[in-house]
């Protein structure tokens, strides 16, 4: 599944987007997050708050509840401070 | 008929005379025209700003907000809508945002623009990065933003 | 530091573009411009509309215009104000009234204009006469106008 | 002292201004209004339901009630349509 990755946490992880393949157990949106946090000293940094973090699958805002079952890209970004 | 919408995402500076324009030209049904534009300042919390870098989610960011102007389309009898966002690197004095609604009544016209405002304030996919003397960071969310976006929630 | 603010009535057309740059030009401290722009409608009420003629009282129009901009400089935190009514005779698609406020953030700038539409509807004195297909007559005052301006009434 | 007349109650009455001299007995504009109201046909059109009619003394509105001692111009006109 691809991931991508905006503002403050493309920066920490020092990457836009990537494909990753999670193991079975990760099924939810906050199991990926936690997942992803354990890859690296960037992860951990850019999801140190999980709280924080706001998570869009296929371009609809999920919650960390949300299966990721299906999901084609999912996103993971800061607070949005557009307009 | 079909209300005429425009939503562009572009680094380009808009032109609000064009755009009224582009929507009004050869109506006589429209009697009322609100435009929001939203302009890059100098200074935040009395430090000065050099520079805004705007980043979007392409895609996701044209997809959202296409639902959030179908939304506005449903609550208020508009005639013509149209949303602009600039990306990229604004400084003081630039236009970042603009968002025109066109009604029979001043009402919703009102109305629609501060829905669409409120919404990409808080829940669009865009991001600013000032640029200050003491270095470079990410703007932190409002949480009278979140407040403003929650007042049009249906039950 | 004073706020510019421009006041004029006049049969001639206003041009948005340049009054919001008049505004705007040179500052650094506004973040939200928004303009209200009511325009001649070709029917009310399933009748065409052949054109309106805006008769004015002048000297008071001016003066209270000024007053109630003056209340909305009190009210809110704006770092500009532009109200422009035409008079004499106007046909659908013609401009009719032009108020911008300018403010450092969008919620002073839309409730502004608001408050000073609300006002212009209502109480500014100016009266709209139609000309349609069996004649012409006076507009009448609509009970929600009445509604909308009381609800910027101070205790 | 002077009087205006704008939209229909110009139109009704056939001038836009005009300086009258009420008698010593007309205090208020409420008594200015049924004054007028007696000086011809067309002023009894006008001024025939006098609660639809609004007023100013020197470019501020006031009420029936109002005293009109020392005013300069007195206005009057149907509910204002701007906007």
């Amino acid at each position: 599944m691809k991931v991508k990755y905006f503002a403050w946490v493309r920066e920490r992880i020092g990457l836009a987007e990537e494909t990753v393949e999670p193991p079975a157990g990760v099924r939810t949106v906050g199991d990926l997050i936690d997942w992803l946090a354990t890859r690296g000293d960037e992860y951990a940094h850019a999801f140190e708050t999980p709280g924080v973090i706001r998570a869009a699958i296929d371009h609809t805002h999920v919650k960390p509840d949300m299966t990721i079952a299906g999901a084609r890209e999912i996103a993971f970004f800061p607070p949005m401070t557009g307009g | 008929m079909t209300v005429p919408v425009t939503i562009r995402i572009q680094d380009a500076d808009f032109d609000i005379a064009r755009e009224i324009e582009a929507l009004t030209r050869g109506r006589t049904d429209i009697g009322a025209v609100v435009s929001f534009s939203g302009i890059c300042r100098g200074s935040e919390a009395d430090q000065d700003i050099a520079a805004l870098t705007l980043e979007h989610y392409p895609g996701m960011a044209e997809a959202e907000i296409q639902r959030h102007v179908d939304d506005a389309l449903s609550r208020w009898p508009l005639t013509g809508l149209t949303v602009i966002h600039r990306v990229g690197r604004l400084v003081p004095g630039d236009n970042i945002v603009l968002v025109l609604t066109a009604s029979a009544h001043r009402q919703a016209a009102f109305s629609a623009a501060e829905f669409l405002m409120d919404y990409l304030k808080a829940n669009a996919p865009f991001w600013k990065r000032e640029e200050r003397a003491d270095g470079s960071t990410w703007v932190e969310a409002h949480h009278r933003d979140d407040e403003a976006a929650a007042r049009w929630e249906k039950n």
